[in-house]
């Protein structure tokens, strides 16, 4: 099998999907000639012209807007939101137009609209430039919610997004761009809402997703070393959330330890945990551990930037708290 | 050609009738929503029908629109039957939502009515991009935005309307200036409310204004604004200068509107400027009305003889 | 003590602030002449005239951010914002200014803004006229989140929210304003962050926000029928959350019932779940039950709307469960 | 009466002194960057020097301002110590933001800088309600916004200009159109990205063109604007045209961009203009040229000399 980067999934699938229906063309800030400000788009502007591959104004509620009324009308547009961070510019439009359409007209209308984005910390962006807001988007009925963490989960989920015929709000990371992984031959679509086993274990369940997949598998393999046997599982999707896998998972190892880069208050790990004391109550040996960014904005100097931000140690110490040791 | 053919009788009479039907509805809606048997909150667009029916008549067949929070002119006069328009307001299967919907979300696809709004310029990006659509298919289709003075504010409208001019998408936008936005006076919410033409400068988009009350006159324009946009040559911003007679929700007090603008609102009935236009005899208008009023009628009845929808159907129609 | 509604108590903080202090001020849409959608602003135009009772024009954001540099400015700003659904147009500002100024500036600001808003279900206004999205704002650090439930204590907390050097965001609910209660005399701060027992008991624990509360007090009436004795506590503060006072009371009852009328995948009900399992693991006797919204948007008809939206018979229910009943 | 004075030669060398200062900062930040000594991602305004120096001269004591992302300018031309610039990019306790802002969250609050935004548009509607307290308070005061061009693509833009002209805040707009949006080229992301005036058309509010690679252009210009707006008159767009002579961030490899435009860019330097009015000597102009360096130099020293905050710091001034 090839090994290609993250990056170069998520460019193999646009590019792939594109080929496959011309109805199939995405918009975003810069995404043309300089090919996206994390190089993701590179190339895509020659081969399929500037009419498929739109530099937009910076406007992100008019261009996920826009993107919505193409999609009513029969296009399946891929729009980029540079970071995460704007995506506080167009919640009206995904929250209340995209979410909504397909329900207050009785299901006369569909949405197939894939909201590409990214974000994450650990290159001192700042504090307007690394938010992780998976969560607000879970909250809300009629979208679906997708952040894989590995080139193979991109490049097929991605594909599942782009025909996908509802609003799929896609999550990349900033950090993963160039992780590299083997992907198939040619694009085997992944089925949005199942999850993804990454490392098999018996004493706890890590659940973890983004970056904090891998962080989560260096830790496993530390807990290793200390004779502990990690399972590591990656949802993938969160909205729908494969509840089955997980509950699964806990139900033979009895330990949970719940891991994501958006700030631990009110982030996904919450209903994770909820969810799980709920349906593994009676198999729950320890409290369910969440790792989490503390809570705080993200400051510049990179001291605190890193105090702030989970890496390995956190899901480390986690494994070893829902242990006792 | 033919679409420049100016109206004749049998059209005004035509968009007479439409406008009949709109208003006698709306008049039965406040009744019924009085009478407390529709849920929710209502907006009647009372005295702009000439907005609503001379926009939609000079649409075509393949072009959609998008409505607001005063939606039953847009979407009567786009020829969705008061039948379903009123079963939706009283929330039954019928209801051209379903049910779903309500007075605020009115949809009927099959007739380009891509959905009413609740949230002020929430429909305009998507009827950019139905233009867009359009324009990049080649399609002799056009995307029309119905909104009002005061949605002319929020950012929504600013970034649809730079992007529109920006692509030359295949959208039109039509101002309903009433010169209210709820309580508050064109004034109060806007430096160019006396004068919302100049909001097109900002994007060198070409502009029309005309008179509201006057339902000739707005087909006129929006067969121009219509064309301008399907031959591509860009999006087209319709200036319409209008009157709201009633309050801004059904019940509204108006504690905060003086009578003579309410007064002076009443004395530009959209329906005594056609009926004068036409000449028509009082039989003749009267008919018209009676006509109307036994659609509405009928409506009622329709919509009290709807079915209810199941509780777990709210569970339906979340995802495709 | 006087008995007033939610909407007299949200009036009286209002205008007692604007009297004491000058650089208090009102802006939002039609919340001047008209005296506000909800009627909570009548009177305010007349006693502090139109500098001070602003009529906006529909720009949630710029009102939002006007009132953030009015409050580094030196002013106390409140803000409304006439449904929480229109908050999406102001997230940007909120999120990323609002609650980042503090920390962005390595403390030389502050940003004294209070921002009103309401929302909810149960009048049939449809799918973007009634969400409730409170969890969203308990995910960002930097800003305060208040939800008070009775008359008494969104006059005390309103004046508190006021008087906070910090942004908080308030939240009202629409059919909680012809509620009325008990107030004292002349208006008591109620500090954000404390929790509030409506009712004691020693069986199971309902920890509930805005117009829940009053639906689990009926539900809790209801189980004392049954020979179950429920106490019913009101976090009122969501952010500073008085994780204290949750934990003390579970690990008296032992049983848990989480409920609010926002959508519950991913609402702030899992947010306690996650704690209150964390923190009381060896104390709970049962999965902490959760009652919120079924995960739809909100349909027009009245039977599917009742259908979504959580009552009393809801929390009830979810009582017995605890119970294994 | 003073303020209308024009600028006199004294003035001319302090503005020149001042765009030198800056000129030098950011090339030498641009190497520490590429020396790998700075952490996260910045953004210098070479050739906008003109922009920077011109509207902050023109300020007054009192008067605050709102920048963005391109930030070193406006900061240090308001009167911000290089070396508490420096320190901030750094990331170290010293720093103007105490190294929890960085390049793009510079704050000086003492002098008036409420803060360097990097969501474009963000800082514009602080800016009109710092405008409206001084308004309300009766100060004479005046809150400057910066923004580019690509900034009036964005809502916050619209609505923050609207309302400042709707209540006339004490506020003024600063555009700095350079033409560039990261990659995208005016004509590719605003209508009327050549004349930008156009903007304040929609809100009738009064607009003055100068050319920002003239500092005393630009300074006359801002004392105009800020007359107007501190008098109570209303906001001003000021519309500057202006050269973006490097990448968007440093490290741009700029495919996107022809050698021509680059080229023609750097035949448009404000110092050049600046020198060539004051009819500088070499000798004098080299001499103000060291001073800058040094400066520089020791903003480096001091920079790297500085304290890293604690780990825990990360938890303070989240609230007050
Ligand atoms: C974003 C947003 N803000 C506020 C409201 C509440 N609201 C409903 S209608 C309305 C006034 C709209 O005025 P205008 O656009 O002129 O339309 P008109 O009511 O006059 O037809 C307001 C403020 C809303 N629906 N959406
Ligand atoms: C809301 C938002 N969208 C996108 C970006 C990414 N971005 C940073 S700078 C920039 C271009 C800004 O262009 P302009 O306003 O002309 O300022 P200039 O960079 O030319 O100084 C973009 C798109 C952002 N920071 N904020
Ligand atoms: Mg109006
Ligand atoms: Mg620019």
């Amino acid at each position: 099998m090839p090994e290609i980067t993250y990056r170069e999934a998520v460019r193999d699938a646009l590019a792939a999907a594109m080929r496959a229906d011309e109805n199939v063309f995405i918009m975003g800030e810069d995404i043309a000639e300089m090919g996206g400000s994390m190089g993701v788009t590179q190339g895509l502007l020659d081969e399929f012209g500037s009419e498929r591959v739109r530099n937009t104004p910076i406007s992100e509620m008019a261009i996920v807007g826009a993107g919505i009324g193409a999609a009513m009308a029969g296009m399946r547009p891929v729009v980029e939101i540079m970071y995460e961070d704007f995506l506080t510019l167009s919640l009206e439009q995904i929250v209340n137009q995209a979410a909504k359409h397909r329900y207050m007209s009785g299901g006369q209308l569909k949405v197939p609209l894939t909201i590409r984005t990214q974000g994450g910390a650990g290159w001192s962006p700042g504090a307007q430039h690394a938010q992780q807001l998976e969560a607000w988007l879970v909250h809300v009925p009629g979208l679906k919610v997708a952040f894989p963490s590995t080139p193979e989960d991109v490049r097929g989920m991605l594909w599942s997004a782009i025909y996908d015929d509802n609003p799929v709000i896609f999550f990349e990371h900033r950090l993963l761009y160039p992780v590299k992984g083997e992907v198939p031959e040619k694009i085997e679509p992944i089925p949005l809402g199942k999850a993804r086993t990454l490392r098999e274990g018996t004493d706890v369940t890590v659940i973890a997703t983004g970056p904090m997949v891998h962080r989560s598998l260096e830790a496993a393999t530390r807990a290793e070393g200390d004779g502990i046997s990690v399972e590591v599982i990656d949802p993938r999707t969160l909205q729908p959330l494969d509840e089955a896998a997980l509950v699964a998972s806990v139900k033979k190892t009895n330990r949970v330890v719940v891991a994501h880069e958006a700030v631990e208050r009110m982030g996904f790990g919450a209903e994770v945990a909820a969810v799980l004391q709920y349906k593994a109550f009676d198999w729950l040996d320890a409290p369910i551990e969440r790792v989490g960014a503390k809570f705080a904005p993200l400051a510049f100097a990179p001291v605190m930037e890193q105090f702030v931000v989970p890496g390995p140690d956190q899901v480390y110490d986690a494994i070893l708290r829902t242990l006792g040791k | 050609m033919e679409k420049r053919r100016t109206v004749n009788e049998e059209q005004l009479r035509e968009f007479l009738r439409e406008m009949l039907l709109i208003r006698r509805f709306e008049e039965k809606v406040e009744e019924r929503f009085r009478a407390g048997e529709l849920p929710g909150f209502l907006h009647v667009a009372i005295g702009q029908e000439g907005v609503a029916v001379g926009v939609c008549q000079a649409m075509e067949d393949g072009d959609i629109f998008a409505s607001t929070h005063r939606a039953h002119g847009h979407t009567l006069a786009r020829g969705s039957h008061p039948n379903n328009v009123m079963a939706e307001l009283y929330g039954k299967i019928e209801g051209i939502s379903h049910g779903y919907g309500g007075s605020m979300h009115l949809y009927d696809v099959e007739r380009g009515n891509y959905g009413a709004n609740a949230v002020i310029g929430g429909g305009l990006p998507a009827v950019v991009g139905a233009g867009l659509a359009f324009k990049m298919r080649d399609e002799p289709r056009v995307a029309v935005a119905f909104f009002g003075d005061g949605a002319t504010n929020i950012g929504t409208f600013h970034e649809s309307l730079n992007l529109a001019q920006l692509w030359k998408t295949k959208t039109i936008f039509v101002c309903e200036n009433n010169h209210w936005a709820e309580s508050t006076p064109g004034w109060q919410h806007s430096p160019v409310w006396d004068d919302m033409s100049k909001r097109a400068l900002a994007y060198d988009m070409k502009s029309i204004k005309v008179n509201g009350q006057d339902v000739t006159a707005v087909y006129e324009a929006a067969r121009q604004a219509l064309e301008h946009a399907r031959s591509g040559e860009g999006p087209v911003f319709l200036d319409v200068e209008t009157k709201r007679f009633h309050g801004h929700y059904i019940g509204d007090p108006q504690v905060y509107r003086t009578k003579e603008d309410r007064e002076d609102a009443a004395h530009h009935d959209p329906l005594d400027v056609a009926r004068k236009g036409l000449g028509i005899s009082d039989e003749d208008y009267d008919a018209l009305d009676n006509e109307a009023l036994e659609m509405v009628e009928a409506a009622v009845e329709f919509a009290k003889n709807g079915t209810d929808p199941q509780p777990e159907d709210a569970l339906k129609n979340i995802y495709a």
